[in-house]
This record gives C-alpha cells, sequence and structure tokens, in this order.
C-alpha cells in the first residue's frame, strides 16, 4: 500500500471510525465533541494532502471488494474529487464548531445520533468523492442518503417525520426508478461502470441510448434537486441549521451535482454531450429551474425556505455547467460548486445563529435585528452578495466563468437564465441583510431592550467570502445564555403577537422588501390570475398550432399523426399531475396506521 | 385398438352403475346441513368407490380405501363432530356463486382434458402399454413375488413408500402435538360411559379382538400372494385397539398403551424401515436394495427350503426386505391411528366432562 | 471465492451416498427426536441432523460441481422401473439454502420453544421440523415426479401442525394452519392430477424420461391440462399471486422457529420444483409453455410484486407487513425466472437465496424482540432499538438487505435483476421492479421509524436482549447479508449453474 | 355413444371431484371442508384408477402361467389381444397407478387427521367452527396486543 492508497484509506476509516467511537462514548458530551473536532482535522489534514497529491504521477487506486463479476467497489484520487473531499472535509470541521454551540444552545435530544450520523455522512461524502466507478458512487450515494435521514427527522415531531419521508422518497426513489437503471444501462453498454478519461461511453452507445441513459442519470441525482425533483430540499429546511448547512453546502446538493459533473466529465465526455440532443433539454431544463427557483425564493418569508429554494436555483448552475458541451464549463461547474458551497454555510449559519440566539426565522421578523446583531448580518451580507456574485466575492468568479462558457457555447437560454437569476437575487437575498441593518427593530417599541442586549451576546459566527470561522462560546456561559435566548424568544413572540394588529396595513407581507412589492404584489390580484391564465390559453393554442408546421425528428411513424406532439404532451402533463396525486396522499396520509393510539393504550395494558 | 367390448359387459355395467350411485352420494353430502349425516354419507361414499376400485382390478386400492375411507376416517369424523357440533350452518345462495364458477371451471378443464385420453380399458394406451407393462413383465425375474402391486409398493418404489409412511408418522406428531396433551386427569372412568351391565359387549369384545388382530397379521403376511400389505394390517391392527378402547374406556386402553409408547412405536417403525435401507446401503447396495440386505457370508448360510420354492431362492433378500419394511409399516401406521384417536378419543371424555359440568 | 469443483466435503463412501443421506438423515433424526428422554436431546439430534444434512448437501455440491448432475439410483432399480434421485446445479443451490436454513434455525430453537410451545411438546416439535426438514430435501432431490408430491406432504403435513401450535401466543394460529392444510392439501392435490394427466400421456413418472417422451409428443390437451394443473398446484404452495392466500396468516402466528424456517424454505422449494417442470419437464419451446411465461407467468409475478407490497405498506402487524412481503418477492423471483434467458434466470434464482437469508434473518430477529415483549403490531415496538440494540441491528440490516440498500445483498439481487431484464429488453420489468421495490422502502421504512425512531411510550413493557443462544446464530445471518454484500461470488457461482443447469438446453 | 361410453369414467370422476371441490369451497363449516376436501382427493384416486383399467385384465397377482385360471381367464378374450397384451398368457390391469393411489389415499387420511384436529383446537379456541364466526373473532383478535412472554 503506497501512499497514495493509504491516504484513500485513511480519508475513509477516519470518519467511519469516528462513527463508532462517538457512538462508544455517546454519554460523555465532552468528549465526544471533542472527538469530533478531531475527526475533523485529521480529516482535513488528510484531504489537503491528497490534494497536494493529485496529479503527481499516476492516480492511487484502491480496491476494496468485487461483490459481482464485472463490479467493483473502487476508489481512485482525481483532481474533481479531490476539490469536493477537500471542501467537505473543511467545512465539516466548521459545520462541527457550529454544531457544538447550536446543539447545546438548542439543548437537543439525540445528540450522539446526531454527531454519529454527521461523521457516517462524510464517511459517505469520501467515498463519493474518491469513487473510481459508477457503482461505487452509487453506493456511497446511497449510503449519504440514509445516513442523513435520522438528521433531516432529527426533531422527531410530525413535521420532520413527513419531511424525512418526502425526503427519503424523493432520493431513493429517484435513484432507485432512474439513477439504478442508468448505471446498469451503462454497465450493459460499456461492460463496466469506471470513470474514464475523456468518456466511457463515446463510441459505444448511438443517440438514443445515450439520450435516455443521460436523463436517467443526471434525473436520478435527485440530490442535484434539479425539477421537478426538487421538493424534497424545500422541505427539508425543517431540520436544525447545522443539518440544513450539511444538506445545502457541505455533503447532499453537493453529492447530487458531484455526481452529475463525473457522470457527465467521465461516463459521457463533452464531446459526447455535445452531440445528444438529451442535453439540450436538460439544459433548458436546468435554465428554467434556475428562473423558477429564483422567483420562488423571492416569496418566501421563512429565512430558511427563501435559502433552501436560493440552493435549488443554484444547483441548476452547476448542472447547467455540466451538460454545456465544452470541458470549460466542467471547470466552472466544479468552482461554482466550492464556492457556494462556502457562501452558503456562511447564509446557513447565520440563521441558525438569529434563531438561537432571538428565535427569529422569519425575513419580516428580523427587520432591524442587524442593529444588535451586526457581525453576524454583516457575514450575512457577505455570503448573500457572495452567491449573487457581486465583486470582489468569490461567486462573482465562478459566475463570470459559467457566463461565459454559456456564451461560448451559444446557449443564450442558458446565459439568459444565470444572468436574470442573479438578478433576481440581489432582490431576495442581499435585502435581508440591509434591512435588518438599516430598518427598525420589527417590534422595537414593545419588547424589552433586554432581548436586543442578549441576543447580541448569543449570537457567533464570523466569515469572510471564502473561509467561514467560528467562535465557540467558553462552555461555562452556555447555560447562562441559553435561558437568557429562551426567555427572549418567548418575549418576542408576545410582543410579536400584540404588534400584529396594530401594524398599519401594507401592499406586500411585512418584512417583504419594497422592491418584491413593487414587482409581484400586482400579481395576487384576480385579474392577474385570469391574465395569466387567458396567456398561459393562448400560447398553448399557438403552439399546437405550430405542430402543424413545425417538423419533428420522427422517433416512430405515430408522430406522423396530426397533433401527435400537442396530444401526446397534453397527456403526458395529465398522467404526470395525477400520478402525482396518489403518491402524495401516501405521503401525507395521516400516520394513523402506525396504531399510535391503540398502541400506546396496548402497551401499558 | 377398439377399447369396448363388442358386446354387453358386465364390469362396464357396474362400473356406470358404481359410478351414478357416488355421483349421488357427493350430491347428497353437498346439500346435507347434517354433519352426522354428510359424515355417514361420506362413508358410504367410501364404501361404494371400494367396491368399484374392486371392478376395476384394484383389490389393494380397495381394500385400503375400505379400512381407511370407511373405516378410519368416518371414527376420527365422528370424533371430531363429537368435539364440535352437529350442524352446519346453510350459507347464503350469493355466497355460492364464486365457488361454483371457480368448480366449473376446473371441471370445464378436466373434462376438456378427459376427452383427450385414451378411452376406458385401453390396453395399448401410453399409460398402461410403458412402465405398467414393464412391472408386470419384470416382478417374477427381479422380486419373485405374485402380487405385483405389493412388489411396485414396497421394492421398487420402496422411497415413495417410506415418504408415506413418514407421512403417517407426521400426521400422529401432527395430532399428537394438537390434541395429544392436556389435563389428562380428567379422563373418565369407564364405568360412568359404559356401565357395568354392558356386558354383552365386553364379552363379544374378548373374543373379538383377538381374531381381528389375527385378521391384521393375516393381511400382513398374506400380502406377497394376494391383496394386503402393512397399511391394511396395521389400521385393522389399530381397529382392535380403539375396539379395546371404546368398549373397555379409554383409560384401560392407555393404561395398556400408553400414548407415549404409542408415539414411540411409531418413530421406531420409520426408524426400521430407513434403518434396513441404511443397512443395505453399509453392505455395498443402494438405499433400499434388498439384495444386499445380508452379507454374501450371510445369504450362503440361508437354507433353501426357507422360502419353499428353490426357484425363487436367489429373492431371498427381496423377500426378507419387503418383509421387514411391511412390519416398519405396520408399527408406524398402527401406532399413529391408535395415537390419532387417542388425540381425539381423550378429547372427548374432557368435553363431555366439561359439558356436565355446566 | 469457492471452487466447487475441488470441494470435498466428506469421504468417498459418504459422497457416493451423499444424496440420500441428505434426505435421510433429518428423516433418521426426526424418529430420534421424538423418542427423545428431554427437550434438550432432542434439540442437540435436532442440530445434530441439520448440521449432517448440510455437510451431506455440500459433498453433493462437490459432486455436482465435477460431474455437472448426480443421478442415485434407489432399490436398485434404475429408472423409470425405481425411483432415482435426480441433482443439477439448480438442486445443489436449494438443497444448501434448505439445508443451512435448516442448521440454523434448529440452532435457534434451542431458546426460541422454551418461551414458545410447552415444554411437554419439544420433542415433537424438533421431531416435525425435521420432518419438514426431510419433505423439503426429498423434494429437491428427488427426479420422480409422483416422489416429489410424497415428499411435498412430508414437508407439509407435520408443518401445519407446527404453524398450529402458535395458538400459545395468539389464537389466530388456528384458523391460518386450517387455511394453509386446506390450500396446501389443494395444491398438492391439483399437482397430482396433473401428475396423472401427464402419465397418462408418457407413461412413466420420472421427469427426465417424462421430459424425453414429452419432447417426441403432439401437444394434446392432455398434455395442456396437465401443465396447467402442475403449475397451479404447485403456484399454491409457491404462494403465487393470486394463490397466496395462505401465507400472511401461516408465517404471522407459527412459532418463531417454524416461521423462520417456512419463510427461508417453503416457497422456494415449490418455486424450484415448478422451474424444473416448466424448463425441463415440458418440452420450453412448444409454443405453449412459451406464452404461458410471457403471458401469464410474468405479468401474475409482476401484479403480485405491486399488489402484495402494497399490503405491507398497509399493514399494521409486523408479521404480516414481512409474510406480504414474502409474496412479493416471490413475484421478483418469479419475473427474473420469466424473462427466461440463463441471466435472467440466475438473476431470479440468485434472488431467491438472497431473499431466503434476508427473511431468516428478519423472522430471527423478530422473534428473539417479540418473544420477550409478546409484541405484534408495529406501534408496540416503538423504541425497542434501545432496550435490544443487538436485535435491532440485525433486523436493520436484514431490513435494508430487503430493501435492497447498497453493501448488501438485497442490494446486488436486485442489481442483477434490473441487469438481466435491460440485456433482455424487458423495460416493463424494470419499471416493475423499480415501482415495487420503492414499495419495500416504504414498508421497511414504517418498520425502522417504529423501532429505531420512535420512543416508546411510558410504561409499556420493557424488551429484553434476546439471549446469545439466539443472538449469535443471528449475527451470522447479519454478517452474511454484509458479506456477500461486498462479495457475492458464492451466491453468483451456485446461481450461475443452476440457470444453466435449468436453461441449459432451452433456446 | 361408443365414445360416451369409453370416456364416461373420466367425466363422472371429474364431477366428482368437483363435487368434493364445491363442498369445500362453499362450505364455512371446518368439519364439512374437511369432508369435501377428503371426496376430492378419494375422487383424484379414482381418475388414477381408471386410467389404470385394461379391458379384459384381472388384478396384478401373478397368475401361475399355464394352470387352470390362466387358462380360463384367457378363454374369455381374443388370443390375438391376449398375445398382444398379456404376460405369459394372462392379461392384467396396470399396477403402477394403484401403487401411487395406495399412497394418495394414506396422504389423504393423514391430512384429515391433522385437519381435524386443528378444527378440534379452532372450536377450542374460539368456541365455533363456522370460519364467519371465527373471522370476526380473528379480526377483534387483531386489535388486541398480543401476550407478554
Amino acid at each position: 500500500m503506497n501512499t497514495g492508497e493509504l491516504l484513500i484509506f485513511l480519508a475513509l476509516a477516519v470518519p467511519l471510525f469516528a462513527a463508532a467511537a462517538i457512538y462508544a462514548v455517546g454519554r460523555m458530551p465532552d468528549v465526544r465533541e471533542t472527538l469530533t473536532i478531531i475527526a475533523c482535522i485529521a480529516l482535513s489534514v488528510i484531504t489537503i494532502s491528497m490534494f497536494m497529491r493529485v496529479g503527481a504521477g499516476d492516480p492511487p487506486t484502491l480496491t476494496v471488494a468485487r461483490p459481482l463479476a464485472g463490479l467493483e467497489i473502487a476508489f481512485r484520487l482525481e483532481p474533481l474529487g479531490a476539490l469536493f473531499a477537500l471542501m467537505a472535509s473543511l467545512l465539516w470541521g466548521v459545520n462541527s464548531l457550529f454544531s457544538v454551540g447550536y446543539m447545546r444552545g438548542k439543548r437537543e435530544a439525540n445528540q450522539t445520533r446526531f454527531y454519529m450520523c454527521f461523521a457516517l455522512a462524510m464517511f459517505a461524502v469520501m467515498g463519493i468523492a474518491m469513487a473510481a466507478n459508477l457503482f461505487t458512487l452509487f453506493i456511497f450515494y446511497e449510503v449519504l442518503t440514509f445516513s442523513t435521514y435520522p438528521l433531516v427527522t432529527h426533531t422527531g415531531d410530525a413535521r420532520a417525520r413527513a419531511a424525512g419521508r418526502v425526503y427519503l422518497a424523493t432520493l431513493v426513489g429517484a435513484s432507485l426508478v432512474l439513477f439504478l437503471p442508468g448505471i446498469i444501462g451503462v454497465q450493459i453498454v460499456a461492460g463496466s461502470t469506471a470513470f474514464t478519461q475523456g468518456g466511457l461511453l463515446p463510441g459505444r452507445v448511438d443517440a438514443t441510448t445515450g439520450d435516455i441513459l443521460l436523463l436517467l442519470l443526471v434525473f436520478g441525482a435527485a440530490k442535484a434537486a434539479l425539477m421537478p425533483l426538487h421538493g424534497w430540499l424545500p422541505s427539508a429546511m425543517v431540520a436544525p441549521a447545522p443539518v440544513s448547512a450539511l444538506l445545502h453546502a457541505v455533503a447532499v446538493v453537493k453529492a447530487g451535482v458531484f455526481a452529475i459533473l463525473k457522470v457527465s466529465a467521465y461516463i459521457f465526455g463533452p464531446d459526447l454531450i455535445s452531440t445528444l440532443p438529451a442535453a439540450t433539454w436538460l439544459l433548458w431544463i436546468a435554465a428554467g429551474t434556475i428562473v423558477i427557483a429564483s422567483v420562488i425564493a423571492m416569496t418566501k418569508d421563512d429565512l430558511k425556505s427563501r435559502l433552501a429554494w436560493s440552493t435549488v436555483g443554484q444547483l441548476a448552475y452547476v448542472t447547467s455547467a455540466a451538460l454545456l458541451p465544452a470541458a470549460a464549463g466542467l471547470v466552472a461547474g466544479g468552482l461554482h460548486m466550492l464556492v457556494h458551497a462556502f457562501a452558503k454555510i456562511t447564509l446557513f449559519m447565520c440563521a441558525g445563529a438569529i434563531y438561537v440566539a432571538t428565535g427569529a426565522s422569519k425575513v419580516s421578523e428580523m427587520r432591524g435585528l442587524g442593529r444588535s446583531m451586526p457581525i453576524v448580518f454583516s457575514c450575512f451580507l457577505i455570503g448573500a452578495l457572495c452567491v449573487i456574485g457581486l465583486p470582489p466575492f468569490a461567486g462573482m468568479w465562478s459566475k463570470f466563468l459559467l457566463i461565459k462558457a454559456a456564451f461560448g457555447t451559444r446557449e443564450w437560454f442558458t446565459a439568459a437564465a444565470m444572468v436574470i437569476s442573479s438578478l433576481l437575487g440581489l432582490l431576495y437575498l442581499a435585502p435581508v441583510a440591509l434591512r435588518a441593518c438599516w430598518s427598525r427593530l420589527a417590534m422595537d417599541r414593545h419588547a424589552p431592550s433586554s432581548v436586543r442586549r442578549r441576543a447580541r451576546t448569543g449570537c457567533c459566527g464570523a466569515d469572510d467570502h471564502s473561509c467561514s470561522m467560528c467562535r465557540a462560546v467558553p462552555a461555562g456561559g452556555w447555560r447562562r445564555q441559553l435561558s437568557c435566548a429562551n426567555r427572549g424568544e418567548g418575549a418576542m413572540s408576545e410582543g410579536t403577537q400584540d404588534v400584529a394588529p396594530k401594524e398599519k396595513p401594507q401592499l406586500g407581507e411585512p418584512g417583504e422588501h419594497p422592491l418584491s412589492v413593487l414587482l409581484f404584489s400586482w400579481m395576487r390580484g384576480k385579474l392577474f390570475f385570469r391574465l395569466l391564465m387567458a396567456g398561459l390559453s393562448a400560447l398553448g393554442a399557438v403552439l399546437i398550432a405550430l405542430e402543424v408546421v413545425l417538423s419533428h425528428r420522427p422517433v416512430t411513424s405515430l408522430v406522423n399523426m396530426p397533433g401527435f406532439f400537442g396530444i401526446f404532451g397534453f397527456l403526458a402533463f395529465g398522467i404526470a399531475v395525477l400520478s402525482g396525486w396518489p403518491f402524495g396522499k401516501l405521503m401525507r396520509r395521516p400516520e394513523d396506521y402506525y396504531d399510535t393510539r391503540s398502541g400506546e393504550a396496548g402497551r401499558d395494558r | 385398438m377398439t377399447a369396448l367390448p363388442s358386446s354387453f359387459d358386465v364390469t362396464l355395467a357396474l362400473d356406470i352403475v358404481l359410478l351414478v350411485m357416488l355421483l349421488v352420494v357427493a350430491g347428497a353430502v353437498a346439500r346435507t346441513r347434517s354433519l352426522l349425516a354428510a359424515i355417514i354419507m361420506f362413508s358410504v361414499y367410501s364404501l361404494i368407490s371400494a367396491v368399484w376400485l374392486v371392478v376395476m382390478d384394484a383389490p389393494d386400492v380397495a381394500f385400503t380405501e375400505a379400512v381407511v375411507g370407511a373405516g378410519v376416517s368416518t371414527i376420527i369424523l365422528l370424533g371430531a363432530i363429537l368435539l364440535t357440533r352437529g350442524e352446519a350452518e346453510r350459507p347464503d345462495w350469493r355466497r355460492l356463486i364464486a365457488p361454483a364458477l371457480a368448480c366449473i371451471a376446473v371441471g370445464g378443464l378436466l373434462v376438456f382434458a378427459a376427452i383427450g385420453l385414451p378411452g376406458l380399458g385401453d390396453a395399448a394406451s401410453p399409460a398402461n402399454a410403458y412402465v405398467g407393462r414393464a412391472y408386470l413383465e419384470a416382478t417374477p425375474k427381479d422380486i419373485g413375488m405374485p402380487n405385483v402391486v405389493t412388489a411396485v409398493l414396497s421394492s421398487y418404489r420402496s422411497f415413495d413408500t417410506l415418504g408415506e409412511t413418514t407421512v403417517i408418522f407426521a400426521a400422529g406428531v401432527g395430532v399428537a402435538l394438537m390434541l395429544g396433551f392436556g389435563p389428562r386427569a380428567s379422563l373418565a372412568p369407564p364405568s360412568a360411559v359404559i356401565g357395568d351391565h354392558h356386558v354383552v359387549p365386553r364379552v363379544a369384545a374378548k373374543l373379538l379382538i383377538p381374531l381381528v388382530a389375527l385378521f391384521a397379521f393375516y393381511v400382513q403376511f398374506h400380502g406377497d400372494l394376494g391383496a394386503g400389505g402393512g397399511f391394511q394390517a396395521g389400521v385393522i391392527m389399530a381397529a382392535a385397539i380403539i375396539l379395546h378402547a371404546l368398549v373397555f374406556g379409554l383409560r384401560e386402553t392407555m393404561a395398556a398403551i400408553p400414548p407415549r409408547v404409542a408415539r414411540s412405536l411409531a418413530s421406531l417403525g420409520v426408524l426400521l424401515y430407513a434403518g434396513i435401507g441404511v443397512i443395505c446401503m453399509m453392505n455395498g447396495g443402494g438405499f433400499l436394495d434388498y439384495d444386499y440386505l445380508f452379507p454374501p457370508s450371510v445369504e450362503q448360510q440361508i437354507p433353501g427350503w426357507l422360502l419353499g420354492d428353490s426357484e425363487h431362492a436367489h429373492h431371498w433378500g427381496q423377500h426378507f426386505g419387503i418383509m421387514l419394511i411391511e412390519l416398519g409399516v405396520l408399527l408406524t401406521v398402527s401406532a399413529t391411528m391408535v395415537t390419532i384417536f387417542y388425540g381425539f378419543g381423550g378429547r372427548t371424555v374432557e368435553a363431555a366432562r366439561q359439558e356436565a359440568k355446566q | 471465492m469457492i471452487a466447487f469443483e475441488t470441494l470435498h466435503a466428506a469421504p468417498p463412501a459418504l459422497t457416493a451416498h451423499a444424496p440420500l443421506l441428505m434426505v435421510v438423515a433429518p428423516l433418521i433424526a426426526a424418529c430420534a427426536a421424538a423418542l427423545a428422554p428431554s427437550a434438550r436431546v432432542s434439540w442437540m439430534i435436532s442440530v445434530t441432523g441439520s448440521v449432517f444434512a448440510a455437510w451431506m448437501a455440500l459433498a453433493v455440491a462437490g459432486e455436482v460441481a465435477r460431474r455437472g448432475v448426480v443421478d442415485y439410483v434407489i432399490g436398485g432399480f434404475a429408472p423409470p422401473l425405481g425411483i432415482a434421485l435426480h441433482i443439477d446445479g439448480l438442486g445443489v443451490m436449494v438443497a444448501l439454502l434448505v439445508s443451512s436454513a435448516g442448521v440454523m434455525a434448529s440452532l435457534y430453537s434451542g431458546h426460541s420453544l422454551t418461551t414458545e410451545v410447552g415444554a411437554e411438546k419439544h420433542t415433537l416439535v424438533q421431531s416435525g421440523f425435521l420432518l419438514c426438514q426431510t419433505g423439503l430435501l426429498g423434494l429437491v432431490a428427488t427426479g420422480d415426479a409422483f416422489n416429489a408430491f410424497v415428499f411435498l406432504e412430508v414437508s407439509s403435513i407435520g408443518t401445519y401442525a407446527l404453524v398450529a401450535i402458535g395458538e400459545k401466543r395468539d389464537r389466530r394460529a388456528l384458523p391460518a394452519a386450517f387455511n394453509y392444510l386446506i390450500m396446501g392439501t389443494i395444491g398438492a392435490t391439483f399437482y397430482v392430477i396433473g401428475i396423472g394427466f401427464l402419465y397418462a400421456a408418457t407413461g412413466t413418472l420420472n421427469m427426465a424420461d417424462m421430459a424425453a417422451r414429452l419432447a417426441t409428443l403432439d401437444d394434446s390437451s392432455v398434455v395442456q391440462a396437465g401443465f396447467a394443473f402442475v403449475v397451479v398446484g404447485l403456484g399454491i404452495k409457491a404462494a403465487m399471486f393470486p394463490l397466496h392466500g395462505w401465507l400472511p396468516g401461516a408465517y404471522s402466528y407459527a412459532p418463531s422457529l417454524i416461521s423462520i424456517f417456512l419463510a427461508a424454505t417453503a416457497t422456494k422449494t415449490s418455486i424450484y420444483l415448478m422451474a424444473r417442470f416448466v424448463f425441463d419437464v415440458f418440452p420450453y419451446g412448444a409454443a405453449f409453455g412459451q406464452a404461458f411465461v410471457t403471458w401469464v407467468l410474468a405479468p401474475l409475478a409482476a401484479t403480485g410484486a405491486i399488489v402484495c407490497s402494497l399490503q405491507a405498506v398497509f399493514e399494521k402487524e409486523i408479521r404480516r407487513i414481512l409474510a406480504f412481503s414474502s409474496v412479493a418477492q416471490v413475484g421478483f423471483i418469479l419475473l427474473g425466472l420469466s424473462l427466461a434467458t440463463v441471466g435472467g434466470a440466475s438473476a431470479g434464482l440468485f434472488y431467491l437465496g438472497a431473499h431466503a437469508l434476508i427473511k431468516i434473518t428478519l423472522f430471527m430477529a423478530l422473534g428473539g424482540v417479540a418473544l420477550s415483549l409478546g409484541a405484534r403490531r408495529l406501534g408496540e415496538f416503538a423504541g425497542v432499538a434501545r432496550e435490544a440494540p443487538w436485535s435491532a441491528t440485525a433486523f436493520a440490516i436484514g431490513a435494508a438487505s430487503l430493501a435492497g440498500v447498497p453493501l448488501t445483498l438485497g442490494f446486488l439481487a436486485k442489481w442483477r435483476l434490473i441487469e438481466a431484464a435491460l440485456q433482455a429488453g424487458a423495460i416493463w420489468v424494470v419499471v416493475v421492479l423499480a415501482i415495487a421495490s420503492l414499495l419495500t422502502f416504504l414498508y421497511v421504512g414504517r418498520m425502522l421509524e417504529a423501532i429505531f425512531f420512535r420512543a416508546a411510550p411510558a410504561g409499556a413493557p420493557r424488551a429484553r436482549e434476546a439471549p446469545v443462544g439466539v443472538l449469535a446464530p443471528l449475527w451470522v445471518l447479519a454478517g452474511l447479508n454484509i458479506w456477500f454484500g461486498l462479495d457475492a461470488s458464492l451466491p453468483e457461482q451456485l446461481a450461475n449453474s443452476a440457470a444453466r443447469a435449468l436453461l441449459g438446453a432451452a433456446p | 355413444m361408443s365414445f360416451f361410453l369409453s370416456h364416461f369414467n373420466y367425466i363422472a370422476v371429474a364431477i366428482l371431484m368437483m363435487a368434493g371441490l364445491f363442498v369445500l369451497f362453499s362450505s364455512g363449516n371446518l368439519i364439512k371442508r374437511m369432508i369435501g376436501l377428503a371426496i376430492f382427493q378419494t375422487s383424484t384416486g379414482l381418475f388414477y384408477i381408471s386410467l389404470a383399467k385394461v379391458f379384459g385384465g384381472t388384478a396384478a397377482i401373478a397368475v401361475e402361467p399355464g394352470s387352470s385360471e390362466a387358462r380360463e381367464l384367457a378363454s374369455r378374450l381374443d388370443p390375438a389381444y391376449v398375445a398382444q397384451y398379456g404376460v405369459d398368457g394372462v392379461v392384467y390391469s396396470n399396477p403402477l397407478p394403484h401403487v401411487l393411489i395406495l399412497t394418495a389415499i394414506v396422504v389423504g387420511v393423514a391430512t384429515l387427521a391433522v385437519g381435524l384436529a386443528i378444527a378440534v383446537r379452532v372450536r377450542e379456541a374460539f368456541g365455533s367452527v363456522e370460519a364467519d364466526e371465527i373471522d370476526v373473532l380473528s379480526r377483534v383478535e387483531a386489535t388486541q396486543p398480543g401476550p407478554q412472554a
């Protein structure tokens, strides 16, 4: 085992061992959390040294098992993966520090499970980052899903369980129905699933098979939250803030886009991608996702929800980059993945800090809070500007490269979507911090002034645009701060209730920034909807009419039927909508089948 | 080859008449609500089919059907209704539609297939011309025994018979598990049920039981030559014991043959059967290859007169083997039947006790 | 990787008789167990008999790998006059499965019986369990169609009563056992009727001989009806949808020893026999057989996989969930077989083995915990993970394997099925598999959520951790689920040779 | 007519089987179901025995060749028929199905015994042998917690 292989082994073993050790010492919180931090540091050292070695000599390879003939669980170090591993391990450290504060501050239950699952998730992330083939990647992708499920449902109430169910059902469903058949398809077509420089499939597939495989693999990686498989991400924001940070920045969604990047770069290869029609369709979908997610983000009052929708949009940037028919797109995608991770973790930590300190989770409740928590909101502003892509923050470079690549390949639509979304981001992210700092406190005259003072002591979190730092508050001070924060929370909610009826009627929702009111309040009228429906109907009619004129690639003889695409599209749409209905019913049905009522009566008979 | 005689044939006439009777009885079973009537009808059904089996040249099967179908089955069924109740509820006619349709479908398939079968009595049909005929030709050479059915049962297809004996043993185990345990102390004294004034049946039974047992042994050892064998003999032997139990009370019988002993005997029978197979195997042959029952040194010691017929002397292994495994079958079958009767019988008394209390 | 070609598990004198000893050893042990003076002795006899049978199965496996097929003539009369055992790659696989399940179940029985069955019945229960094992192994080994019926009954008759003694815990065991008896007997009788038609058409009962003669015959109504009766009869025994009505009750209420053993083996052996008839005995090339596989077997299997998974999703009692899941998984196996390619058959048989291992793990883990808790419904299992972490974790491993979570055997089994379906170009099978797997995730998720993520209500009875005698075999099985998930070369090798044996002659 | 006569056995046996099956399916009473099952199984035996009948044959118990009994049996039949289908001058019915059905009858009585034993226990546990009533009681049972060991 040479040094490279040893590093791969250690990168997997450290988090796994950490998980076991955390479980073993679960009863001693201080030891447990020290262990976590030590593991973070060790893993960071390992990934840094891995990152240094990338590109020097042959990539080290480690084969662990061969479950079936032709299938291997194997790892190999390559630049993209090393970058991902480095990013994840650094952010794990930052996030762990933050978690210690957050979890203790909130006095959450099941903290051992939390830290253990976190370490397991890191184990999975390392596996994904270093996977030498799609099969291995899939395995660790699933391990990641299952190890994060307990985190998403951490609070254990009905809402968290419902979110967990949606989380699991979407991710597992997509990977079972789409990803797995796609991988097996690759295995059958190419006889292997190994990631190959320049692509595994070129020369081995025809256009139709390639299209199908690309669609299966890209949609199958539902962690990338490409619409319409994005629903799990906003609903998962019920989880505690460190978990949201993990989902959005460190591991989960990044694993999704990372998988897409790997598939694009090493399974299809840029050359093959550029010949596949499916890549173009997916680009359109991604562009749609970018814009729609940004628009929805604007309408959300809940800060975490707003951030979640922003993530959906930003992920689609990376997906677009992966599907652009140029190698430049991959570089831009990788960079954006990294930058967005650092920026988003900043934002979520700020949201968590605000929540721990003041209990405020809605944007409308945060007006003026910046006056009492200036550091947190400054960090928030930096993170927001970074996500938006304004200079001098790192987001600028990735966006610049992305838009350049889109222009370079003449994907105007994608480029336009990116630009529009950045502008929208300016509208929905920046004002949160700005209004917090420059508005008056929402309950200024009613809340006791001590709330603000205590809130100030409770906050923690500091950031610059590419590196987060967390200031752990000395352990002795926790209890006091916590009780203050809790009392403040109670007082604040009372205050809000008192205030609400007295507030003078506004055009928009409370806390909504004026630009948003200006831009969107007119949408709330009935007339708008009528106009919208009429416009859509007209558009539909025009499209159907165009059907007659336009020619299509004949896939089957059915295409020659007049109006085939219109009818087909309508039917497919209808089926898609209708099939969602029973599934939704299934997911949301009351939990009577658990038999809780009679069960409780039963077990204490 | 035409299957039918040109002139009117008594066999065919009997066949048709008996089948029609069977149909009538089966219809009566389906219609009646009284379980007792249904059981008696079923007993009649078995008896008629036993007669039909004789007409069809299957005396061995007829014998078994008579003792098993009309005998043991009826006893068990009667025991069961004693423990449950005598009337079946009349099902709603609407709930008969689905079963009727299912039966019509299966019956249709059967008739559809039956039309393709060769006619009754066709000597050239594959069934009768191939392996069946081969047994008739090979038995004198291989086994040297007149009753081909016994030869096939205990030698050619002895593995089937081992399985069948095991099934019986398994049934004994099953019934013992279900009904064999419980408060045995509540067995009623025989006088309470029968009473001392039933002298006549007791005397008759005392006379009958040895005769029945003797008959069982006759059936057992005559199986080589005519209809009979371990199964029939076993059931008859069990009948003798059951008769004893009926007349003298279960407690007396259980004192003579405790349930545990009966169960052990059943398992010993199977062990004997399988053991014979293993002995053949250890002497260099295959499992249950009776030609290897005794090693050659022993073979030479067997005097020729033992089998009575020097022509068949080389079949000594087959004869001894068949005799021994039939003994195993006898043990298992009789002991299991007794065990089953103990199960139901023991419960009967208990149930009667419980009802008397209420 | 075990090279079976070089496996000489037993001395030659035993190996020569191994196919038969594999069947007779549990039979002799069954008799001995019934005679045993105490429960302890009968348990030891049971373990010895099962281990011996498994040893003989291994010896047969070596022989089959070397010679392709092992024939053993009984009574010195070659078929078609006599009865011969006939074991090929497929038979070896199922025999190894049954005998190793027998070993695990018998090891487990030492502790489970004490709480579930009255002490006076132990010797008979062990005896019945061994008889069931005899029947299943005989069914696998025999080359004679009627002999197979006899062993089918040997395996069933004792089992009916064994299911019924679950009444001590749950009186619903009794009607369930009665139902099982009725359905099982109808199935066996249908099989006998079918064999009767085949005998009328061919004049022989030996399967190989029957196949040779059927190949020369025209497709007559007699053969078709024989086919139909045999398949329906075995379909009932194999719990093929929609003939599965007996299974949930029988598996749910039986004592855990019996559920464990039945869940791992009973339907599997019937599927084995059905596969032998459909692909070996009947000339598969005949339009009739092909039409059956394409238009009856595959759609029914698909419907069963989905409908029964749905039933499992809505079921409340945890053992019934597993039982419905068993029916659904039978659908998976049959879907693989119905592809009628070597790859498909291999995947189906791989799944068969995997599912046996998974279900035995699950039922054993459940038995271990439920023994002390007396719980039935999902809600009553809340918080068990805290009180019995070892059992619960083993259960979680088994459940993950059932759901097809990567790094477990179940995942590889699903992978192989989907791969085979894609290779055969049967996209609809992939869709069905995906939907059914999704539903599997749902009900597995419900079970794990209840066990791991719910707190026990206050005042609820506490579960006790299972004793070491239960945990040891349980963790061996759970470990195998993971081990085979990392290196499945052994089951793959078995499944491949089984599939070749099954379809070697088919197009 | 000749066809009807030669296949009457099979059709009658098919009807008998269905009668048994109908009793089994239609009756809710467990005991009566067992009776139906027994009729069904017995009728299956009749089907096999019908297959085994050989016209002019006798039971498969060997008659000494050349004995008066053998001569008498042969005299009733066409000599060519005897020569073709007889063994040592005597025509026998097919013994193989007889053997099979002997086995099947024994299996049948074993099933009957176990089934009735279970039915008796059902009665003791539920107080009824009617499937409907047992179903109702079972459904009630499903809502009860299990007994703790």
